[in-house]
């Protein structure tokens, strides 16, 4: 009894010395985000924004992507399932502003390649990503997103994004969704399943 | 909740068998459905045990999708369900916005939930507690099961809570059900990245985010009203919910490594009362003092209660007579769990561990039941656009060291041996305590629910209760035979072989119609409406006549207890708004 | 950024202050150091043909090559001065001081690639028949009689052979309104003016396919 | 792994045989066959031909001239323009279907795209019309006409875009004229290109980027 009394205050003790600790630490730290809501974003995008399940990474994407697509949210012309559901309801409030801030807060963040994709496919992924397959009128993709998948001011960095997202953004384009990217439903309507399968492995490693 | 029903149910003291044993089968029947719901069957935190006997559940909250503008599906696959972004909201604190501003709509909303219940057969009696739901019947019970009240989201800045409050339609009472809040901020020590968490919430795995849990596991919505015969639960399982105050802190390391650790205190019977947590007080005591204790015992100056007085005049009386067991220390939890997400991958192994110091029936003087249960569990979701698979498993191995229990049992034993009349008109404990000082008991629990396009679920679940053997804690239909010189059923746990041993199959359907986004008119709406089936494969170690008692049915023919007489349809409607 | 726009503000008052300034005036007497002399000529031959040939832009750019230095000199001069209307060819010219001038000329006489070509082939006869005989009963005389038998032009004469077709048409109907600009100073494209004005088009196509099919 | 390598071994197949073999567009023939090469050039240089910004500017072929076209199609695939891509997408071409393309694109004319800098259009626009003599800079339209609508194998240069002209002026020798072949005609601008300083190309590539 007197040990289980003991223990008793012990613990008492330890849990308010925890809490004592843990709300100082919590209260010592500056409020880096106290105007801007990130943990809205890396709620889903993960603690780094490096993506996480169907949310991409959007550390170090372009800021000029990313605001031209938190817009694309907000007027609903992207489209796809998972934006439909997440990002038309994220964004509906989102002021242009706030998008931008938004915007320039991810971009600056380093990214880190998700290199999730098949390792056996990437060669081949290489060789459509930087040649296309002109027999099959499919576009090189390195001449609009650059050579190491780093994008170009609008056009978004590919490079190390995860395998699940590139593919399903792929296979939607081909089924129709966010038809006003173009020209990428153009793009994506030449390509076959494999070679969407071998373009999303070789740029989850391309960094 | 053997023990607990023992505890609670019917006193050897006096009298006791020669009062109508339908008042004492009423309450054990109570007790054993009210344990079902709570916990092995258990909605949320649903909270209140054996005690009082109500349930709640929490369910995709519509403030949280206003705060977030979010539609439910982003956090649930079935409500309360969660999603890998309904495990983040949580951990981050309810604290995520996106959606409306808290002064443009507050965070408040608001359930109901009727339900309707039929078992295979009939149950002897009608369940309900002596001051309960006056209208139940034996069987097919249309009742409005519970309205609840939430505060869900952002306090201010990184400060969010979970609260409801619950009225209790079977028990006919409002209390504090679940309740959660959190203080969170998020760091970086070079590559690592901590979520941390401040906690304090109202009972053992309410504030887990996984639904492998006791508190949120499946099934997710159970009858009050349910059937007479329910299997024993663990103690991290049949829910401190609503009875303790747990404090705690945790971290999110890398969104991925899991650490919590927290105590629960027992809750003041004042403060109890406060929350409207009711404590079931002991019937035999208030027949004892209201029918003749004040006239055997005329006033005693210097006795700690006037025991004379009605019971109901006395609010001390009504303290006095509180039979729930309680937290005799602050009882450590902690919690390990390791989520990898993976595209539309989620996996999870973990484990908990809960130690609950109780104080059986708050009986001073006879020491203190020690258990240590230690929980294993895995969780695997699989979640695109249109199908949500989640694949659940817990095993539960609970050592229950019974030392204040088998204490009390003796002494209840002594006292009724010797024919010694308690002055507080109370045994220690009712009836004769464990037949062993240590017992264990195993539960484990697999489930999986299937989600088709956000908006229809069917779900299969599995259960299995094990444990040692002890005539006394589980029943013995000899010795109650004995003991009353005629067969009753009277609902308590009862196995013919001193067994625990139960197991069944779930089954469950639902409709969710706004999980997509609600009507145009109020888009956060929320509904479910399901229908669920549990069919036993055997109760308390066995299948026909498992607890070895029978009943005169319409007064004439006889008939045994089966397991799968307990087969119960339960047909709900979630209606949050 | 700044001296550009400054430039650009500028230039039109450059432009002007050009046009009645004196060429020789702001810049350098005596021929450009041979780095930028061939600088120079690699910039004429921009339009008018790697190799002098002369070049079908937007225009048909005259030959150069073997081309009459005096010639050369004097029609560089009349752009400047306006004698010669050429918007082009006047900004170009007035960059060059006389030195210089020679110095391309003298670096264009002594190229001689094949003709640029591209006449219609059925119109030399006729041409040739112009050029050495003459349209008598228009009172204009063989072309040969100055510009030589061979079309290489003497002095002051240009050598039109190989010229390109399209440049030598285009110059015969334009004559008066290109040539001979300033009535106070008239110059030698006045013996010219009958000529070009006389000889019909059909003639003046045919003339210029032989002189076009020359080397 | 075994389907990706033989499928990546098909592909260096094909590449390496389609100079030798006539195209697949050929083979399939038909309007629906060329529609979809006309897509896939449209792609990259603008749904209605009129370029598009990518990491590489890619020019405006709207309105621009077949023959200049055809022959730098025929420069990529003898390399004597160097760019991988371009080389890849013109090897499969059959005359037939350059010729049809060239004229497609020729046909057609949208606005240009335009995004260039304001500020030195008129600095561009001198250098177009008048060049600048003492840097040695001929009048651009002397050969290009003065709506820069180009001519015969004289590229259009009106709308093109201000990077993809600013770039193919600043690397003109070290993309053009490549493999020591003689006669080719990018040999003209040699000089010119060399002589403009950056702020003047791009003045140059200003002014075009608007023109109509």
């Amino acid at each position: 009894m007197n040990a289980h009394t003991a223990r008793s205050r012990i613990m008492k003790r330890t849990s308010a010395i925890v809490a004592v600790a843990v709300i100082a630490a919590l209260a010592a730290t500056p409020g880096q985000t106290q105007e801007l809501p990130v943990r809205n974003c890396t709620w889903c995008h993960g603690p780094s924004a490096q993506g996480s399940g169907a949310a991409p990474r959007i550390a170090g994407q372009r800021e000029q992507y990313l605001v031209s697509q938190l817009h694309a949210f907000h007027d609903r012309s992207r489209d796809n399932p998972a934006s439909k559901q997440y990002m038309w309801g994220a964004t509906a409030r989102l002021s242009p502003e706030m998008a931008r801030d938004f915007a320039l807060y991810f971009s600056s963040l380093p990214a880190e390649a998700a290199e999730d994709g098949d390792t056996g496919l990437a060669a081949l992924g290489k060789v459509i990503y930087e040649q296309g397959v002109p027999d099959a009128n499919v576009v090189s993709c390195i001449v609009c997103h650059g050579p190491r998948g780093e994008g170009f001011e609008a056009i978004p960095r590919l490079g190390g994004m995860s395998h699940g997202y590139l593919k399903s953004r792929l296979e939607q384009w081909g089924q129709g969704y966010h038809a006003s990217a173009r020209p990428m439903p153009l793009v994506a309507r030449t390509l076959s399943a494999d070679e969407i399968e071998a373009l999303a492995s070789y740029l989850s490693f391309l960094k | 909740m053997p023990i607990d029903a023992r505890r609670t149910g019917g006193s050897r003291f006096g009298a006791a068998e020669t009062l109508p044993p339908l008042a004492e089968g009423r309450r054990r029947a109570f007790h054993a459905r009210s344990l079902l719901v709570v916990g092995a069957v258990g909605l949320t935190g649903a909270v209140t045990l054996g005690l009082a006997g109500f349930s709640s559940s929490a369910k995709a909250v519509p403030s949280f999708a206003r705060q977030t503008g979010q539609p439910c599906a982003t956090c649930h696959t079935a409500f309360p369900e969660l999603t890998p972004m309904g495990r983040r909201f949580k951990l981050n604190g309810y604290t995520i916005t996106g959606g409306t501003e808290p002064w443009e709509a507050p965070p408040i909303a608001a359930m109901v939930l009727p339900t309707f219940t039929k078992t295979k057969v009939q149950a002897d009696t009608p369940p309900t507690n002596p001051d309960g739901y006056p209208i139940a019947h034996v069987n097919d019970n249309f009742i409005m099961q519970q309205a609840s009240l939430f505060y869900g989201g952002k306090i201010f800045d990184n400060l969010g809570a979970l609260a409801q409050g619950t009225y209790d339609k079977a028990s006919q009472h409002t209390y504090l059900d679940n309740t959660d809040i959190r203080y969170t901020n998020t760091f970086n020590f070079g590559p690592l990245n901590a979520l941390v968490g401040l906690n304090a919430n109202n009972g053992p795995t309410v504030q887990d985010v996984w639904n492998t849990t006791p508190a949120w596991g499946f099934p997710y919505v159970a009858a009050t009203l349910a059937p007479a015969f329910s299997p024993p639960l663990t103690q991290v399982e049949n829910g401190w919910g609503g009875r303790t105050v747990g404090t705690g802190a945790y971290v999110f390391l890398n969104d991925m490594l899991y650490l919590e650790g927290a105590a629960y205190h027992n809750m003041s019977k004042g403060m109890l009362g406060t929350l409207g947590q009711t404590c079931p007080y002991n019937s035999d005591y208030i027949q004892n003092v209201n029918a003749w204790a004040a006239a055997a015992y005329p006033a005693v100056p210097g006795l700690p209660f006037p025991a004379w007085q009605p019971w109901s005049q006395n609010p001390q009386n009504y303290s006095l007579a509180c039979s729930s067991s309680s937290l005799a220390y602050a009882s450590p939890y902690w919690r390990v769990a390791l989520e990898k997400n993976w595209g539309e991958h989620s996996l999870m192994i973990g484990a908990f561990g809960f130690y609950p110091e109780v104080l059986p029936g708050r009986v001073m003087g006879y020491g203190v039941d020690h258990y240590r249960d230690i929980g294993w569990d895995a969780q695997y979701q699989w979640i695109n656009d249109v199908h949500a698979v989640t694949l659940k498993v817990t095993r539960i191995s609970e050592m229950q060291n019974l030392e204040g229990t088998f204490a009390q049992g003796i002494a209840t034993q002594f006292i009724n041996a010797m024919g010694i009349l308690n002055m507080y008109g109370v045994a220690p404990i009712p009836g004769n305590g464990p037949s062993n000082p240590i017992n264990y008991l195993m539960s484990f629990k697999a489930s999986g629910t299937y989600v088709w396009d956000r908006t229809i679920s069917g779900s299969i679940g599995y259960f299995h209760v094990t444990g040692s053997h002890d005539y006394w804690q589980y029943g013995n239909a000899l010795y109650n035979t004995f003991q009353t010189g005629a067969i009753y059923s009277n609902g308590n746990p009862s196995s013919a072989v001193g067994l625990p041993n139960s197991a069944g199959l779930i089954f469950d359907f639902a409709y969710m119609p706004f999980s997509k986004g609600g009507p145009e008119l109020w888009p956060w709406a929320n509904a479910k409406i399901g229908l669920s089936y549990t069919h036993y494969l055997s109760l308390y170690g066995g299948t026909a006549n498992f607890d070895g008692n029978g009943i005169y049915y319409n007064g004439s023919s006889w008939r045994t207890h089966t397991a799968t007489d307990n087969n119960t349809l339960f047909l709900y409607t979630w209606v949050a708004f | 950024m700044k001296t550009l726009r400054l430039a650009f503000l500028l230039w039109p008052a450059l432009l002007a202050a050009a046009s009645t300034l004196s060429f020789a005036e702001d810049r350098p007497p005596g021929p450009l150091p041979k780095p930028q002399l061939d600088a120079k000529i690699a910039y004429c031959k921009t339009c008018h043909g790697l190799s002098g040939q002369g070049f079908r832009g937007a225009y048909p750019m005259p030959r150069l090559a073997g081309q009459q230095p005096e010639y050369l000199e004097e029609q560089l001069r009349a752009f400047i001065e306006r004698r010669r209307l050429h918007p082009l060819m006047q900004n170009v010219a007035r960059a060059l001081n006389p030195a210089t001038l020679s110095a391309i000329a003298a670096h264009f006489k002594e190229l001689n690639p094949k003709p640029l070509g591209g006449a219609p082939k059925d119109l030399i006869a006729a041409g040739k028949k112009i050029y050495e005989e003459g349209v008598p009963e228009k009172q204009i005389a063989p072309c040969a009689s100055c510009h030589g038998p061979d079309a290489r032009g003497d002095g002051a004469m240009p050598r039109l052979a190989g010229q390109l077709h399209d440049y030598t048409t285009q110059t015969l109907a334009s004559w008066s309104k290109e040539r001979g600009q300033d009535p106070l100073k008239p110059d030698s494209s006045a013996i010219m003016q009958p000529i070009a004005q006389g000889l019909t088009h059909e003639q003046a196509a045919a003339v210029a396919a032989y002189l076009g099919s020359l080397e | 792994m075994k389907v990706a390598c033989l499928r990546l071994a098909l592909l260096a197949a094909v590449l390496a045989l389609a100079s030798a073999t006539a195209g697949r567009a050929q083979e399939q023939g038909g309007r629906q066959a060329f529609e979809a090469k006309v897509v896939y050039c449209k792609t990259c240089h603008g749904l209605s031909g009129e370029g598009y910004r990518g990491y590489y500017p890619m020019p405006r072929l709207a309105g621009q001239q077949p023959k200049y076209l055809e022959n730098q199609l025929r420069a990529f695939i003898e390399r004597r323009r160097v760019n991988p891509v371009m080389f890849n997408v013109a090897h499969v071409l059959t005359p037939a279907t350059l010729a049809a393309l060239t004229a497609h694109f020729h046909n057609l004319n949208p606005p240009p795209l335009g995004g260039a800098p304001r500020d030195n259009v008129g600095l561009g626009r001198t250098i177009y019309e008048q060049g600048l003599p003492e840097a040695n800079i001929a009048a651009c339209s002397a050969c290009h006409g003065p709506e820069a609508k180009g001519h015969e194998e004289i590229p259009r240069l009106a709308g093109q875009l201000y990077p993809y002209t600013v770039k193919s002026l600043t690397y003109w020798g070290r993309e053009r004229g490549q493999g020591g072949v003689r006669d080719d005609t990018s040999a003209i601008m040699v000089v010119t290109t060399h002589n403009l300083d950056a702020a003047q190309i791009s003045a140059l590539a200003a002014y075009l980027a608007f023109l109509k």
